[in-house]
């Protein structure tokens, strides 16, 4: 890796603030890019990186400083400024076009045109050379319509777009968060072969370890200011968590369950397809114990979804059958669901979680509308949901402490503290917790995982699915791995590494050869 | 309407049915035989229109307290709420169209739709098998077809659609009618389309009951150089564009009946009027006139035909069916 | 796409319509009418000059909701732009109804699309910079429709309807209307059928065939991957609301001096649903200019065939029968509820610029 | 839980959101569209060459410058109120019920031929008025409910966009009720389209107004529904689990809502205020049934109604009024001086066009620093 300072600067960033209403998310930031190198960007939740891309790719306009682009000062109306300066940025959640094809969306806005006709033919040419200078799969989909591809394959095509539209300079807004271990290999790789043919990258994750490795130089971010930039030779995994936090960050191994109960849950060859008839989960066994976390970990997309939603009633099965405390539970609603015990912490709060436009008393509710003691057989007993309210946000830590703010004003480790407050607050007999962190900051996370295991020494059964391999090793006391429908492997977390669980959920059942027999195919482990 | 006019002389105030005013109909008519009487006599016209049948009651209770000497309404659907009306505003002169209240304050007038319908059919069915060659326009002497095009399929037209067949039936036999209904009086495109159908199944004349809708008729006559037979009104002169068409019109005075009784009100004699008037042939209240560029040029059989059918009903020896509101 | 494609996505639409025509025919061969009578090349024609109106204003609507703004206002501005035509018409003639040229109807069909287009500019300004809920705002252009589209005609000729100002012409293309049926039904009729006709393959080359037909459908779907892709989202909102409003004016306009020859106020005005009927025809065509207006035709028929019914004196009550496309629209949104719109219709989208 | 403390909270709970501004903005944002649609109206009258002032005037005069100006002016009213809240219930849940003439128009039929048809087994008299219009009443609630129960049917199970469907069954309820009037309906020897007469006996009783096309009653009835929505959408399961659906569907279903059931549920209920609507149009107004295409469309202004009042039920009550005066006002203006009828559509169809765009009144108030600097 050659040393930063032989390098010219492609972009620099002096002073960039820029505010939503009160809230100051970019405060004066000065950052530089030097060409042909990878600069990752890291800090916590909220503060502010992708609010500084967006003001370099033009999407906002920064309230101070300046944007220097090859030692021109720039000002960028809109992404097209800045594609046209050779700026391109693959968002955080991808900006395709569902329905149209990877050809459409690569050249979406910058079509090449013979007679006013697009000219499909010449880009298709077009891609097909850049596909092949830096070996990208890419152009064996160019028409298929984005929606049937994978997540990975998805963001390719994000950085072909880029890429053809001539850019130089690439940002990337948190790339591995939705890939397997072997995928972001994959995409160091490129992002290896992008820097090596002189294009300049910028890379933001929330992975220390994925910064160390493929950066060059590391920048930390802390409440919209920042904090220092350091050679990623010179970083350390505590040194960075400190520069982010503001304090010593302790990576503690949290303690396994010791002792296990009866059988709560059992789960008998589930088959479950998704909302256009496609089968997503096909033949799922295991059973769970009082006071177990059973982790089901797998890329996103693989049925994890429908399974959830199968076993809190959210969804029909196919076949198959589930049992939970003795009785039959297969195809029960969801309202019987929630009578029955299984509290769910939902993968999308704010979608399914939260009633955005409610205030936290309504949302308190939530789930609860036939629940003695707040609901009789037709009335509510809002002083009671009031109290309740007040409570979740005082146990749970809920910021601002007030039960008037609406859901959407909350920031979102706040919404997710309330959501499992309001789902643990039931006194429930099986959690089903569906990505309980996304999206969630260090302090929220490190909080809420202290919950979870403190309900499970109290006894309570868990299923936990998260696609963070890090959250379920430390959490599960097994581990379940989903590849398209199946458990391909269940494990003890203390036997396997990430590599290896990496492997599994690509679909590759011998990498975890060595995998007691003991612990496969839902085996107890009490 | 403008009620505050009108100090020295009398005010009439007219109300609409609930189709309201311009449906090239009976309130058009109705509002016509006001406006000549006005230009005549010392009269201020009202015009109120109200196309709510819920209005109506508390429409007809203002405009009799405002002062009006003569109310006409217009329709049917005006008669449930004038029974109680009548006697409530017994010092208002009443005329009601098309149907009729027993109070002497009330003149009650129906024309005889059948019975015009009825030699509107005479007519087509006689010139259906002529020859008849105008301006570009023929028909099809070898054909006897004809064809009616209601605008909403209501008792109210079905007389009209009966009486009409019925009229066709008595020159010949033989004679096939196509009828249909554009499901809308405001609708010419829909009216157009029907008559085009007749057209193209061998229809030559087409007589309309479609109100605003007519003109479609009419303007599917000129794209394919037949012929049609107006209604209401002499529509070769209202609808002067389409005269080179229109070889005859059903008309009945109801101008005639709404400037009689504004005449009576003025001259202080509505016991004259006053009572159920149904204006027929055998009162010169209905007619079929010969089309405004047709006149003289028709065959005599024709005249011949519609004063044997004029006879005939007159004399109580044809039956036209219906009456003159409905079957 | 492929035609072969195309059937394959379609075919329970295709089946449906398969099953209607069969059943159709089976009511036909029952109730033992001829089918010769029914069927005739009039029939052809007439559906195809009642679904002119429709088509456009489906084409419009269908561009706004391609664009992601639903303009449920199609309706509303048809009576609009059946009003402005005759009013534009009247008043470039010099204000009676014997001078009327065929120039002074053009005039009144340009000038009734001209006057829809700024209509539309202030609706769309209302829906896209105002955030207006575009079920409502749009309801509200029905009745602002419903109320001053007959007052128009009220303050200019003192009465809802207009005179009789005549209608554009039919053009007979010369050798080829002599050709049997298609003659007919292409080459002997209004100009504005074959405008239409052609209005429909244009819409279609320039959605699926330009850039702005692609950004128009990234618009509706993911604006915010437009956006990045430094395309002025708010733009082409704008661009596809006002083409939607000026297609149903045009659409208007063709009912009023194109089918028809003037304009008339009464009731629910002559434009009397069709606009409604247009909103269906694109959700049933999937929202293809292509299939939108076979939908229309398909609404045409079934209009068309009811008076073919009637012509042939088979005993229907009117009443009820023209009741039909408002079924046919029933069942087959029933049928075929789960067309996928595309994602983001309805919602705002500001750029943060 | 204590009576008191139901209320006393209940009393709190009004205070609260008084002082909240929400309540404060959709007060002034309906005063606005309101104020903002009669000026452009009055422009437009003005540029028609009428009297801006004699149009207020009379407005006024009609709507409350008599006995029988105020009481067409509360008859109105009622029934856009009874429509509003059917309205309101089911935009409150999500559901854009665009059917609602047409379900007070079937609702309305249904009730007039239900009295008419059972007037013969029940005694005659003020016993047998009453019996015939609570049945008749219960009739036409529940062929409404039925009529809308259809649409939200096919939205629940077949995914038919509501407002496309409810807009059809308004035509076809036209087409239908027009031809069942005039034929297997129509009254014994009328010629137009039209039922029977109701029976002298079955009609509210007058109280307070001399006028027979108004009665207290049917004011009664409207508050009443206003307080049985109200109490349903605050205070009852089903009514959070419909507003939970109306604000957020995936999170409605999260919590247990059964979708298909709320929807059919909240179209059935918010038809069957339409229906007792109809109900009430034809015992207390009409007295029979006749043609609907001469029945005033308070189906479709009851969407400005409902809009007005920020689709909440109690807000359905001044909005109705303000509604039930315009219409009154604007009849009036077509009895009393020579500007069209189509003018005071017109400025209706401009309320609901301004009151669909709250922001343009948050825009106009922040540029000229009205109001809060809050949204
Ligand atoms: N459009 C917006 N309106 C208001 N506030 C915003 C907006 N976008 C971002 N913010 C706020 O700005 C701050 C910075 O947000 P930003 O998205 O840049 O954070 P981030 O570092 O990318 O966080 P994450 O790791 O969660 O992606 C946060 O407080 C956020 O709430
Ligand atoms: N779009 C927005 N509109 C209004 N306020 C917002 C918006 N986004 C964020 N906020 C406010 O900005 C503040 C910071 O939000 P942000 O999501 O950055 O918090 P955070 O620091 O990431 O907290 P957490 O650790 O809980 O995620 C919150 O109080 C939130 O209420
Ligand atoms: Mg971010
Ligand atoms: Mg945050």
């Amino acid at each position: 890796m050659a040393g930063p300072d032989s390098r010219e600067t492609v972009v620099r960033l002096d002073g960039i603030t820029k505010r939503f209403g009160s809230v100051v998310a970019n405060d004066g930031i000065d950052f530089e890019l030097d060409d042909g190198t990878v600069h990752a960007l890291v800090g916590e939740n909220g503060s502010g990186k992708t609010t500084l891309m967006s003001v370099l790719y033009g999407l906002y306009d920064q309230d101070e400083g300046r944007i220097v682009v090859d030692g021109e000062p720039r000002t960028f109306d809109s992404p097209r400024d800045a594609i046209d300066a050779g700026i391109g940025m693959i968002h955080q959640h991808f900006q395709l076009v569902e329905p149209m094809t990877v050809l459409q969306n690569s050249i979406l806005g910058h079509e090449p045109t013979t007679y006013g006709m697009v000219d499909e033919e010449r880009a298709r040419a077009d891609i097909e050379a850049i596909c092949s200078r830096y070996d990208f799969d890419v152009d064996e989909h160019l028409d298929t319509p984005v929606r049937d591809l994978d997540l990975g394959v998805q963001q390719r095509v994000e950085i072909v777009k880029s890429l053809y539209r001539g850019a130089e300079v690439l940002v990337l807004d948190e790339p591995t968060a939705v890939l397997t271990p072997q995928e972001v290999d994959r995409l160091f790789d490129l992002m290896g072969e992008l820097r090596d043919q002189g294009t300049s990258l910028i890379f933001i994750t929330h992975k220390l370890e994925e910064a160390m490795e493929i950066a060059d130089r590391i920048s930390v971010l802390r409440d919209g200011e920042k904090v220092g930039t350091i050679a990623a030779a010179d970083a350390t995994r505590e040194r960075l968590a400190e520069m982010m936090v503001g304090r010593e960050v302790l990576f503690d191994d949290e303690q396994r369950a010791t002792e296990t109960g009866e059988v709560v849950l059992e789960v008998d060859g589930l088959r479950v397809s998704d909302d256009r008839g496609l089968e997503r989960v096909s033949g799922v066994d295991f059973d769970l114990r009082r006071g177990e976390i059973f982790g089901i970990a797998g890329v996103e997309g693989n049925g994890q979804a429908q399974l959830v939603q199968a076993v809190t009633g959210r969804r029909d099965v196919d076949d198959g059958r589930i049992r939970f405390q003795g009785e039959d539970m297969t195809d029960i609603s969801r309202r019987d669901a929630i009578e029955a015990g299984i509290a769910y912490i939902p993968q999308d709060r704010l979608e399914d979680g939260l009633v955005l436009e409610d205030d936290l008393v309504r949302n308190a509710l939530l789930g609860f509308q036939t629940l003695a003691p707040f609901v009789g057989e037709w009335f509510i007993d809002w002083d009671g949901v009031r109290d309740h309210a007040d409570r979740i946000i005082d146990e749970y830590d809920v910021k601002p402490p007030d039960r008037t703010r609406l859901a959407r004003s909350l920031s979102g480790g706040n919404q997710q503290k309330f959501v499992v407050g309001r789902e643990l607050s039931h006194d429930p007999d099986l959690l089903v917790a569906s990505h309980p962190t996304r999206g969630v900051d260090i302090g929220s996370i490190e909080f809420i995982h202290s919950q979870l295991l403190d309900m499970r020494d109290d006894g309570l059964p868990i299923v936990l699915v998260s696609s963070k391999l890090e959250e379920i090793q430390n959490l599960a006391d097994r581990i379940a791995v989903m590849y398209e429908g199946e458990f391909v492997d269940t494990v003890r977390p203390d036997d396997v590494t990430e590599q290896d669980l990496g492997l599994l959920m690509t679909g590759h059942r011998e990498a975890a050869g060595e995998t007691p027999p003991a612990a496969r195919d839902g085996g107890d482990l009490s | 309407a403008d009620l505050s006019g009108g100090d020295d002389g009398l005010t009439v105030a007219i109300i609409s049915s609930n189709a309201g005013f311009d449906d090239q109909a009976f309130n058009d008519m109705a509002r016509d035989g006001l406006t000549r009487a006005a230009e005549e006599f010392d009269i201020e016209v009202n015009e109120i229109e109200e196309t709510d049948i819920a209005q109506f009651g508390d429409t007809q209770a203002e405009a009799a307290e405002a002062g009006n000497d003569l109310i006409v309404l217009v329709g049917f659907q005006h008669t449930e709420a004038l029974q109680e009306n009548a006697t409530e505003y017994s010092d208002t002169n009443w005329m009601l169209i098309n149907d009729d209240v027993d109070e002497p304050n009330v003149a009650g007038y129906v024309w005889a739709n059948h019975e015009m319908s009825y030699l509107a059919g005479v007519q087509a069915g006689t010139m259906t098998s002529e020859e008849l060659n105008h301006a570009g326009s023929s028909n099809d002497p070898d054909n006897n077809q004809i064809g009616f095009v209601g605008g909403e399929e209501v008792p109210l037209i079905e007389a009209f659609e009966r009486a009409y067949v019925a009229g066709a039936e008595w020159v010949d036999d033989s004679v096939e009618v196509a009828t249909g209904y554009a499901g809308s009086f405001s609708d010419p495109s829909a009216a157009e389309d029907v008559a085009q159908s007749q057209y193209d199944a061998g229809a030559d004349i087409i007589y309309h009951a479609a109100a605003a809708s007519g003109p479609g008729v009419f303007d599917a006559a000129q794209a394919n150089n037949r012929f049609a037979v107006g209604v209401d009104a002499d529509q070769s002169i209202t609808l002067e564009e389409y005269s080179d068409v229109i070889i005859g019109s059903a008309v009945k005075y109801i101008d005639q009946g709404t400037y009689d009784c504004a005449q009576a009100t003025v001259n202080d004699n509505f016991d004259e009027v006053a009572g159920f008037n149904v204006v027929d042939l055998s009162q010169d209240g209905v007619d079929l006139v010969i089309g405004q560029e047709f006149e003289g040029s028709m065959p005599d059989v024709l005249s011949e035909n519609l004063e044997a059918a004029k006879q005939g009903i007159v004399d109580g020896d044809i039956d036209v069916p219906c009456d003159a509101t409905g079957c | 796409m492929s035609v072969a494609g195309t059937i394959r996505r379609n075919r329970l639409r295709l089946g449906v319509l398969v099953v209607a025509l069969v059943a159709a025919l089976a009511v036909a061969v029952w109730r033992d009418v001829a089918l010769t009578a029914l069927l005739t090349t009039g029939f052809v024609e007439r559906s195809i000059r009642a679904a002119t109106p429709i088509a456009l204003a489906a084409i419009g609507g269908l561009y706004a909701e391609k664009s992601g703004v639903f303009n449920i206002g199609l309706e509303g501005f048809m009576i609009f732009g059946a009003v402005n035509a005759v009013a534009v018409t009247w008043l470039v003639s010099g204000g009676t109804a014997g001078t009327v040229t065929q120039t002074d109807l053009w005039i009144g069909l340009v000038g009734a699309v001209v006057l829809s287009v700024l209509y539309t500019v202030v609706f769309a300004i209302i829906l896209l910079r105002y955030e207006a809920s575009q079920i409502v705002a749009g309801l509200a252009v029905w009745i602002l429709g419903l109320g001053f589209g007959p007052f128009t005609a009220v303050v200019i000729w003192g009465s809802q309807s207009s005179p009789r100002v005549g209608r554009i012409d039919a053009v007979s293309v010369p050798g080829l209307a002599e050709i049997p049926f298609l003659g007919d039904v292409f080459f002997d009729t209004s100009p504005l059928v074959v405008l239409t006709l052609l209005l429909v393959a244009a819409a279609w080359v320039f959605l699926y065939r330009t850039r702005y037909g692609y950004w128009l459908q990234a618009a509706g779907e993911n604006p915010e991957a437009l956006d990045t892709a430094g395309v002025n989202v708010s733009r082409v909102r704008y661009a596809a609301v006002i083409f939607s409003g000026a297609m149903a004016g045009l659409g208007g306009a063709v009912l009023s001096v194109g089918l028809s020859s003037g304009f008339v106020g009464g009731g629910l005005t002559m434009v009397d649903g069709r606009g409604w009927i247009g909103i269906v025809a694109y959700l049933f065509g999937n929202y293809n200019p292509v299939g939108a207006f076979g939908a229309a035709l398909l609404f045409g028929a079934a209009d068309m065939f009811q008076i073919q019914l009637q012509t042939i004196n088979v005993d229907v009550p009117a009443t009820l029968t023209g009741l039909l496309p408002y079924v046919v629209v029933i069942i087959v949104l029933a049928a075929y509820g789960r067309t996928r719109m595309p994602a983001r219709v309805g919602e705002p989208y500001e750029s943060e610029n | 839980m204590s009576r008191q403390g139901t209320v006393r909270s209940a009393l709190d709970r009004a205070a609260d959101r008084m002082l909240t501004a929400g309540v404060v903005e959709r007060l002034g944002i309906g005063i606005a569209s309101v104020v903002l649609a009669f000026v452009v109206g009055l422009c437009i009258v003005a540029a028609a060459g009428y009297s801006p002032l004699i149009f207020l005037n009379e407005m006024l005069l009609g709507a409350l410058g008599s006995q029988r100006g105020i009481a067409l002016t509360l008859r109105e009213s009622s029934l856009y109120i009874l429509t509003g809240v059917a309205v309101a219930v089911a935009f409150r849940a999500g559901i854009f019920n665009i059917g609602v003439q047409g379900q007070f128009i079937v609702g309305g039929l249904s009730a007039t031929m239900a009295i008419l048809r059972l007037a013969p087994f029940l005694p005659t008299g003020a016993v047998g008025g009453v019996a015939l219009i609570v049945l008749g009443s219960l009739v036409g609630i529940a062929v409404g409910g039925a009529y809308a129960a259809l649409p939200g049917a096919l939205k629940a199970y077949a995914d038919a966009n509501e407002i496309i469907t409810t807009i059809m069954l308004n035509f076809i309820a036209l087409g239908v009720v027009l031809y069942l009037i005039s034929g297997p309906f129509q009254g014994e020897g009328r010629q137009e389209p039209r039922t029977d007469s109701l029976p002298e006996y079955v009609e509210f009783p007058s109280l307070l107004f001399e006028t027979g096309s108004f009665s207290v009653v049917g004011l009664v009835v409207a508050l009443a529904s206003v307080a049985v929505a109200y109490v349903l959408l605050t205070r009852t399961r089903m009514g959070y689990d419909m507003v939970t659906s109306g604000k957020q569907a995936s999170a409605a279903l999260y919590s247990g809502v059964r979708a298909e059931r709320t929807i059919i549920g909240t179209m059935t209920f918010s038809g069957m205020v339409a229906g007792l609507t109809g109900a009430v149009f034809s015992i207390m107004v009409l007295g029979g049934y006749v043609d609907p295409q001469g029945i005033h469309t308070y189906g479709f202004d009851a969407i400005a109604v409902s809009l007005l009042a920020a689709n909440n039920p109690l807000g359905v009550v001044p909005a109705g009024v303000l509604f039930g005066g315009l219409s009154r006002g604007g009849s009036f203006i077509g009895i009393t001086t020579d500007i069209p009828a189509q003018l005071v559509d017109g400025v209706i169809g401009l309320v609901i066009l301004f009151v669909a765009a709250p922001e343009l009144f948050r825009m106009a108030a922040r540029r000229t620093g009205l109001g809060s600097e809050r949204r």
